[in-house]
């Protein structure tokens, strides 16, 4: 592994690039995404920034549960995103559908569709959760729990 | 000048065109963020950011090999420019007569470079970035054009480093005051900034000429870009604004760094505080400026 | 001399012949006299002969006055355009004159044509072979009647009318002709050809104005022009014959044959018919933009350019051995190219039946060589070089600009705006007709065309291809002899 | 008597081709013969004409005369200009041919013969206008390259088009000639001889005498040529017309015929006409119109959504930069020898880059035209999957139009950009003189821009995108058509690295025909393989320079560079789908049209002045117009009406009187009849008496 490559590695956890995805969300997780670019949270001191192609993506923040409608583009953007890449499941429902888990035309959480890295439970989830997680995710803060899904993605 | 002088000079100008280039981009987006009342990244940010897209994927969407070549044709002519920059001396290390046109061509290079690969990526959206690039740069190429045959003219030289040399020397007149004006009125247009980052307008069409790049390709093109931000405001500072000079080569580059940094920091406010030109607004605006910088031409054939 | 005489008796024999015999027989009679015709004046251009023949046996009105054969470069020139067409045409028209033709059927027995047609190429052999006025005006007259009774060939109402317009108008000219040798006869008591070189400055000027008036209603000029369009009932070859050769030659020749043996005219005659030419130029013109029928806009084209030949002849007696000289190759040009667009006129409505440049379009699809003749005629008429008739349109405006005139400079300029204009027509006619999408008629048109018709075709269009060269050396050696 | 011989066997060759492919219907047969005759013809015309200007000699041979009825004579004189010239035919010669080959069955119903016999007899044209000394014969040559060149266009006779820019062009350019035949006779008249040597001496008297007729003369010729050449508003007819024909064609007329109009001019303003003050506003009128033909050709060629008619507006606005060039040069030879020169042998090397890359953007036209059976570039796109090697080409010849160094355009429209500016500096003409060839300088940097835009328009929406229907299957063209353009686009970057080659080709070219005393090659340009540098006035040091080796190692250092980077970084490389937001879309939803390509810049340049709509500054239609003929016109042309058949219908109505008296009876007789006896003893009596 060249010197060059060790410095990229190094450098990409200072510097994650998030592409949000909606599968169906109520915006509510939306927003609260958004609140993280506002300058009370300021994500761009952690050198996150929120990007507009999945070809330039780091991170792919996906909320909502996945409706049947969405399911062919979460697996585009997967494909679409360059590895290293991170997939971030925002909120309940794209934790595991949340209170639609059980609707006609929704598939059900993230992960049934594509491999995902990190969880942020809540309904919506506070700013301070994405911040935490998103920390988390790249390692900038100590996991508390094991990371059992790490595992799943590279499978 | 000798040829230990030019790589010297040619070696100084390289690191500051490309490799400061970073770090000034940094520096922009520290002051963006202090004037939106943020903390902003850390200074060496852009660093990391370029360093993190050369580790990752290289995704391929076409076999179109113009796709492959051409980002990396942007940073080597931004590179080829900045050998015709006066940073360490009046004298660019690159430093023939005619070579006014050669900088002129070879910034449109850039342009091209970014353009071909946009289009060679067969997407819609870098598409319409495209379009948009070239009919900026083909309305704001005109006025540093006109700016420097104004220089030209006065100076009687095709050669930069004659034009800084006369200027330095005979002090400024109405033309070339004008033609400073008018570089400076475009420059934003030039860099490619906030009001005229049409082709790249991230909320409209999705970073439209770099939508389709990634990993070392965007890394390049980014790159191209910061290092142009840095280029043209060279060029306003060190050609339009060439006091003070000094014999000393190192200071010399320390007070185009300070120059420099001011300059960005200007365009940085405008920028900051400024909302996006549509592309015919853009194009309107520059092409006036075109018409109106005319008249420094015509100043300087008076000879004021 | 010999052969001369043959050849001015041949056509005649043939046409008796040829009128006494009965139904395709007259054809191969009127086809093989001409043959003959023609191969005598071949045989006449190898010998190289340069004479001036007396008929000793043959004195009338004065003892001064000489009858007899002339053979110089112009006669022989005239010549061979003469039996040339004269022999193609008769071909063609063994092709055209059928009841396969789809423009007019023709079922009559054609004794009578061939007799006319004959008469015509031996009235012409005369006029270019006589040493005298007198001489011309016999055979002058004979040509009138051949041309009445040609023009009124298909004996509906028109045709009659036209021909007997055509009678009458050149009938008229031939009063002048008649007034203009009294004149001369009373004066010096001589008809030849340089006759006006003796006659005094005011009578000179008389008669010189009544020939030119004569030879301008036979050539089709102001003020009596009006017969030539109405002439196109005719069928087409005899239009060809009449344009390109015979009739409308007969004028420019006897102002040709003035200006060769007279060198002392006056610049008032070269005036008179330059602004003449110039007028009838200009006015042919500007009818150009008026015909929808392509043998009147054809017709019109040979009053047109009657008009630069004449304007060609007045320079040369103006000063300009470069315009006169360009005057007489002219002649041959345009006889060779005025031919082949006739035909292939002819051709073109013996298979579609029109003649209508509205109803035609899209020809060049299905007759390639109808497309290739006319295209190569419209190019020689309208002078685009390398066809022919860029030669002698080119000395002719070197001609006009020559003499350093004024009037003859504005003639000039006047000359290249209807080379202009003409050619803005002919080729929105050759664009319009024979390009683009076939129209109702083309489709329809049978594709069966004679060989004799396409035959006479080829030959014509290789002979206009080469009437420069074949010309060249006449007129040299004319300007040689001046 | 080598070099005649040479010569005329390369044109017996060519009289051959023709007569051969006259008689061949199928095409690649045809185009075989044709190909083995060029290439033969070519190689000729190349080893003559560079033995011939290596050797600084002169051809002069007289085939025949035609005096004395015309003091003209078929004159061939070969000079280094002429040379010049020949090498761009033969060049563009052999590589239209070698294309036309299997081009042409990309026309269904279209034989060979249609094409070959026309292109060789345009190819002899060519020669000949090139290498006569003689007017008359100059306008015969001149007039068959209309000729020929007209029969191409309409090669396609079923279409509209084509026969509407067929008749445009050939009454637009017949005009044209009879001002040059009007010219030629005027001449005539005055030095009694077609010679150029001759009119020369004849012009020089005339400048003393009649000044007006001379610049009548010098009007005269020059809008002759400028309207073949396409300078606008002359050459109004060129964008309808050069489209039409099949593209291997059209890369002649765009590659060397509107040349061949810039070489006319330049010889005859340049030897045939002497130098006087006049030649100085003469340069100037060529100059102006040159900037207003560069100006507005290219500004209306962007927006023209078609390939081969915005290349044709594009050879519009190239020919402006040669006019530019030579005007300039015109104008200040005389009084500064060095900037004139300059600014000559840029325009010279302009028309010579040009002719070569102009050749190669219509091939590659054609080369779109062969695959898709269109050139429309809203129909066309993503073409470099199919043909890579043509869009190489495509993107040399682009660059080259541009001017982009390393590339030949760069070089000539540097030495055409300075020389126009530095007019600032060094010359002493007035204010305003000075201000308009800056202006023009100025313009011309700024189009290079908009050539560059429509250029990448032109590539664009061609060859990058999503590959879009094709007319037949998916593979390369032939590897003839392919082979001659990389030859054009290897000359392209051969004269852009070493444009020393070519440039003293011209110069020794401007020398052999100037007459007046012009500084030396080595006293203008210093140069050597690295590059040029120029010298703009007898004191001064280098004014000018191109060094296309700071490039060539410039761009290699750096990609190494590069390169070694990007290996070092070993970035996982993998093909994915385009982005399009996720979804699935045909080609013709995901395709940004050429016609969107500068929308806003279109519609800034776009407008209307009373009924004509102007697109891109060039009007694009005309409003319809009738022209009613007046009643008294129609009648006064016929006055079979107003005239004979009145007169007729008198005296007819006479005859008809006369005719009454004739009633029949006896007794009417026998009164007239002593009334008439009466009447004569009368007349006998008073005969007698009086």
């Amino acid at each position: 592994m060249s010197l060059l490559k060790k410095l990229a590695q190094k450098a990409f956890k200072k510097s994650i690039w998030v592409f949000h995805v909606n599968t169906g969300a109520c915006n509510g997780c939306d927003i609260e995404l958004l609140d993280i670019l506002t300058p009370y949270y300021d994500i761009e001191r952690f050198g996150m920034k929120a990007v507009s192609s999945p070809r330039h993506a780091d991170a792919l923040v996906i909320s909502g549960p996945v409706t049947r409608p969405t399911v062919d583009f979460v697996r585009k953007v997967y494909e679409a995103t360059p590895e290293p890449k991170i997939v971030i499941a925002l909120g309940s429902c794209a934790t595991a559908g949340g209170i639609w888990f059980d609707s006609y035309n929704v598939i059900g959480g993230v992960d049934k569709i594509i491999p995902v890295n990190l969880y942020i439970p809540g309904c919506p989830p506070r700013p301070e959760a994405i911040l935490f997680g998103i920390a988390q995710a790249v390692g900038m803060s100590k996991k508390k729990i094991k990371p059992i899904i790490a595992a799943k993605v590279e499978s | 000048m000798n040829t230990s002088w030019i790589i010297l000079s040619a070696l100084i100008n390289i690191f500051v065109v490309l490799f400061l280039s970073p770090f000034f981009d940094g520096f922009t987006r520290k002051v963006r963020a202090l004037i939106q009342s943020r903390v902003g990244p850390p200074p060496l940010q852009s660093y990391y950011d370029i360093l993190k897209l050369m580790g990752k994927e290289d995704l391929k969407s076409t076999i179109n090999p113009l796709f492959r070549i051409s980002p990396y044709l942007s940073v080597i002519s931004i590179a080829m420019a900045a050998l015709l920059i006066p940073i360490t001396d009046f004298n660019p290390p690159f430093n023939f007569w005619g070579d006014i046109f050669l900088f002129i061509y070879i910034i449109t290079v850039v342009g091209i470079a970014i353009i071909i690969t946009a289009s060679a990526s067969e997407n819609p959206f870098a598409y319409v970035g495209a379009s948009r690039k070239m009919m900026l740069h083909l309305s704001v190429e005109p006025i540093l054009a006109i700016a420097l045959i104004t220089g030209a003219i006065n100076a009687g030289s095709f050669k930069i480093g004659d034009i800084v040399t006369w200027y330095y020397s005979n002090g400024p007149n109405v033309s070339m005051l004008l033609a400073t004006v008018c570089v400076f009125l475009s420059l934003q247009a030039l860099i490619g900034k906030i009001p005229f980052d049409v082709s790249e307008a991230e909320q409209e069409i999705a970073e439209g000429v770099l939508i389709e790049l990634s990993g070392p390709k965007y890394a390049c093109v980014k790159w191209a870009n910061m290092s142009k931000q840095v280029l043209f405001c060279l060029v306003f500072s060190q050609i339009f604004i060439p006091w003070p000079m000094t014999e000393n080569f190192l200071l010399n580059t320390i007070i185009a760094l300070l120059k420099v940094t001011i300059i960005i920091f200007i365009s940085t406010l405008i920028e900051a505080l400024n909302p996006r030109l549509r592309i015919d607004q853009a194009l309107k605006y520059n092409l006036t400026l075109a018409g109106f910088s005319i008249t420094a031409i015509f100043l300087a054939l008076l000879g004021v | 001399m010999e052969l001369l005489f043959l050849m001015l008796v041949i056509p005649f024999i043939g046409a008796f012949l040829a009128y006494f015999s009965k139904g395709r027989f007259s054809v191969v009679i009127a086809t093989v006299f001409s043959f003959f015709t023609f191969c005598l004046s071949l045989i006449n251009i190898l010998s190289k002969q340069r004479f001036d023949y007396d008929f000793l046996f043959f004195r009338w009105l004065h003892p001064d006055i000489s009858f007899g054969l002339i053979n110089d470069s112009l006669t022989s020139i005239m010549l061979i355009l003469i039996t040339l067409i004269g022999f193609f045409v008769i071909l063609y028209s063994s092709g055209y004159m059928s009841p396969h033709n789809a423009d007019h059927r023709f079922y009559t027995p054609y004794g009578s044509y061939y007799f006319f047609m004959l008469l015509f190429i031996g009235a012409m052999v005369g006029i270019v072979t006589a040493t005298n006025f007198l001489q011309i005006f016999f055979f002058w007259e004979i040509t009138t009647i051949c041309s009445w009774a040609l023009i009124s060939y298909t004996k509906d109402k028109k045709a009659i009318f036209s021909g007997l317009k055509a009678f009458i108008m050149t009938h008229i000219g031939g009063l002048g002709f008649l007034i203009a040798l009294t004149l001369m006869y009373i004066e010096v008591k001589s008809f030849d050809f340089s006759v006006l070189n003796s006659l005094s400055a005011s009578s000179k000027l008389v008669v010189f104005a009544l020939l030119f008036f004569a030879a301008s209603t036979k050539s089709a000029q102001i003020p009596l022009f009006t017969w030539l369009p109405n002439a196109m009932v005719a069928p087409t070859p005899v239009s060809a014959y009449l344009h390109a050769a015979a009739m409308v030659k007969a004028g420019v020749y006897l102002m040709a044959r003035i200006y060769i043996s007279n060198s002392t005219l006056s610049e008032s005659c070269a005036f008179l018919m330059g602004i003449i030419s110039i007028t009838t130029m200009i006015l042919s013109v500007i009818l150009y933009y008026f015909q929808d029928d392509l043998k009147k806009l054809l017709a019109y084209s040979t009053i047109g350019h009657l008009g630069y030949i004449l304007f060609g002849v007045s320079l040369g007696i103006f000063g300009s051995y470069t315009g006169g000289m360009g005057g007489v190759f002219h002649i041959i040009n345009h006889g060779f190219a005025k031919g082949l667009l006739f035909l292939s006129v002819g051709g073109i409505a013996y298979v579609t039946g029109s003649k209508s440049i509205k109803e035609l379009s899209g020809l060049s699809n299905r007759f390639p060589l109808f497309t290739i003749c006319f295209l190569i005629g419209m190019f020689s008429i309208v002078g685009i070089p390398p066809f022919s008739g860029f030669w002698s349109k080119f000395m002719i405006f070197t001609g006009a600009f020559e003499l350093k005139n004024s009037y003859m400079a504005i003639f000039g300029l006047l000359a290249i705006l209807e080379s202009l204009l003409s050619f803005c027509w002919y080729i929105f006619v050759g664009h319009k007709v024979f390009f683009g999408v076939s129209s109702e008629k083309v489709l329809l048109a049978n594709n069966r065309v004679p060989f004799s018709m396409k035959f006479s075709l080829l030959c014509l269009l290789i002979l206009s291809l080469l009437s420069p060269l074949i010309g060249y050396p006449f007129v040299k050696a004319l300007y040689g002899g001046n | 008597m080598e070099y005649i011989s040479y010569l005329t066997a390369s044109l017996m060759l060519l009289l051959m081709g023709m007569v051969f492919t006259s008689f061949i219907k199928n095409k690649s047969v045809s185009g075989m013969v044709s190909l083995i005759i060029t290439s033969f013809f070519s190689g000729f015309i190349l080893c003559f004409s560079l033995k011939l200007i290596l050797k600084n000699t002169v051809l002069e041979y007289e085939f025949f005369s035609l005096s004395p009825l015309l003091n003209s004579s078929f004159q061939v004189f070969v000079d280094s200009l002429s040379a010049l010239f020949l090498i761009i035919i033969a060049i563009a010669a052999f590589c239209v041919t070698m294309f036309s080959w299997k081009y042409l069955n990309a026309y269904k119903i279209y034989s060979a013969y249609r094409f070959y016999p026309f292109l060789f007899l345009l190819f002899i044209s060519s020669v000949g206008i090139v290498i006569i000394r003689d007017l008359l014969f100059f306008i015969f040559f001149w007039e068959l390259m209309t000729l020929s060149s007209w029969l191409l266009v309409i090669s396609e006779r079923e279409k509209r088009e084509a026969l509407k820019g067929g008749l445009q062009y050939f009454i637009a350019t017949h005009v044209a000639t009879a001002f040059l035949i009007l010219a030629s006779v005027i001449l005539y008249s005055y030095s009694n001889n077609f010679s150029f040597i001759e009119i020369r001496k004849a012009l020089s008297i005339l400048i003393e005498n009649n000044m007006l007729l001379f610049n009548f003369i010098c009007l005269l010729i020059f809008i002759a040529f400028v309207t073949k050449a396409g300078v606008l508003p002359f050459g109004f007819w060129l964008p309808n017309t050069y489209p039409q024909a099949p593209s291997s064609a059209s890369s002649f007329f765009g590659g060397v015929m509107s040349k061949l109009a810039v070489y006319a001019l330049f010889r005859f303003f340049l030897s045939v006409i002497p130098f006087s003050s006049n030649t100085q506003i003469w340069g100037f009128i060529i100059a102006t119109a040159g900037v207003f033909s560069i100006f507005v050709g290219t500004i209306a060629a962007l927006t023209q959504d078609e390939a081969k008619r915005l290349m044709s507006f594009h050879a519009i606005g190239q020919v402006g930069y040669m006019l530019l060039g030579i005007g300039t040069g015109l104008y200040f030879i005389n009084t500064n020898p060095f900037l004139g020169m300059i600014a000559l042998t840029g325009g010279l090397l302009h028309l010579f880059n040009n002719s070569i890359y102009k050749s190669l953007l219509f091939l590659n036209a054609g080369a779109i035209f062969y695959k898709t059976g269109t050139t429309d570039l809203n129909k066309v796109s993503g073409l470099i999957k199919v043909m890579p090697l043509t869009t190489m080409t495509a993107i040399v010849g682009s660059l080259s139009i541009a001017g982009v160094p390393p590339f030949n355009g760069f070089v000539s429209k540097l030495l055409i950009f300075e020389s126009s500016i530095w007019t600032a500096k060094i010359s002493n003409a007035s204010f305003l003189i000075k201000g308009i060839f800056i202006i023009s300088g100025i313009i011309s940097v700024f189009i290079s821009a908009i050539t560059l835009a429509s250029f990448l328009k032109f590539v664009n929406s061609s060859f990058m995108g999503k590959l879009k229907t094709l007319r037949n299957d998916k593979k390369d063209i032939p590897w003839t058509m392919t082979v001659s353009q990389i030859m054009l686009a290897i000359l392209c970057l051969i004269t852009g690295l070493f444009p020393i080659i070519p440039l003293e080709l011209i110069y020794k070219a401007i020398l052999s025909v100037s007459e007046i005393q012009l500084p030396a090659f080595s006293e203008i340009f210093i140069s050597n393989f690295a590059g040029i540098g120029i010298n703009f006035c007898p004191n001064c040091l280098y004014g000018g320079a191109w060094f296309p080796i700071f490039v060539i190692f410039s761009v290699l250092i750096f990609s190494l560079l590069i390169f070694a980077f990007e290996k070092y970084a070993q970035a996982p490389k993998r093909d994915v789908d385009t982005w399009y937001g996720g979804k699935e879309h045909t080609p013709e939803e995901v395709t940004y049209t050429g016609h969107s390509f500068y929308q806003p810049f279109k519609d800034l340049v776009s407008f209307k002045i009373g009924k004509i709509k102007f697109r891109g500054l060039y009007p694009s239609e005309f409003p319809s117009f009738k022209v009613s003929v007046p009643l008294w016109i129609k009648k006064i042309i016929n006055p079979d009406e107003w005239l004979y058949y009145p007169v007729a219908n008198k005296i007819e109505k006479l005859f008809n009187l006369i005719e009454k008296l004739y009633d029949r009876l006896i007794q009417h007789y026998t009164f007239l009849f002593i009334i008439g006896i009466v009447l004569v003893i009368l007349l006998v009596f008073y005969l007698l008496g009086g």
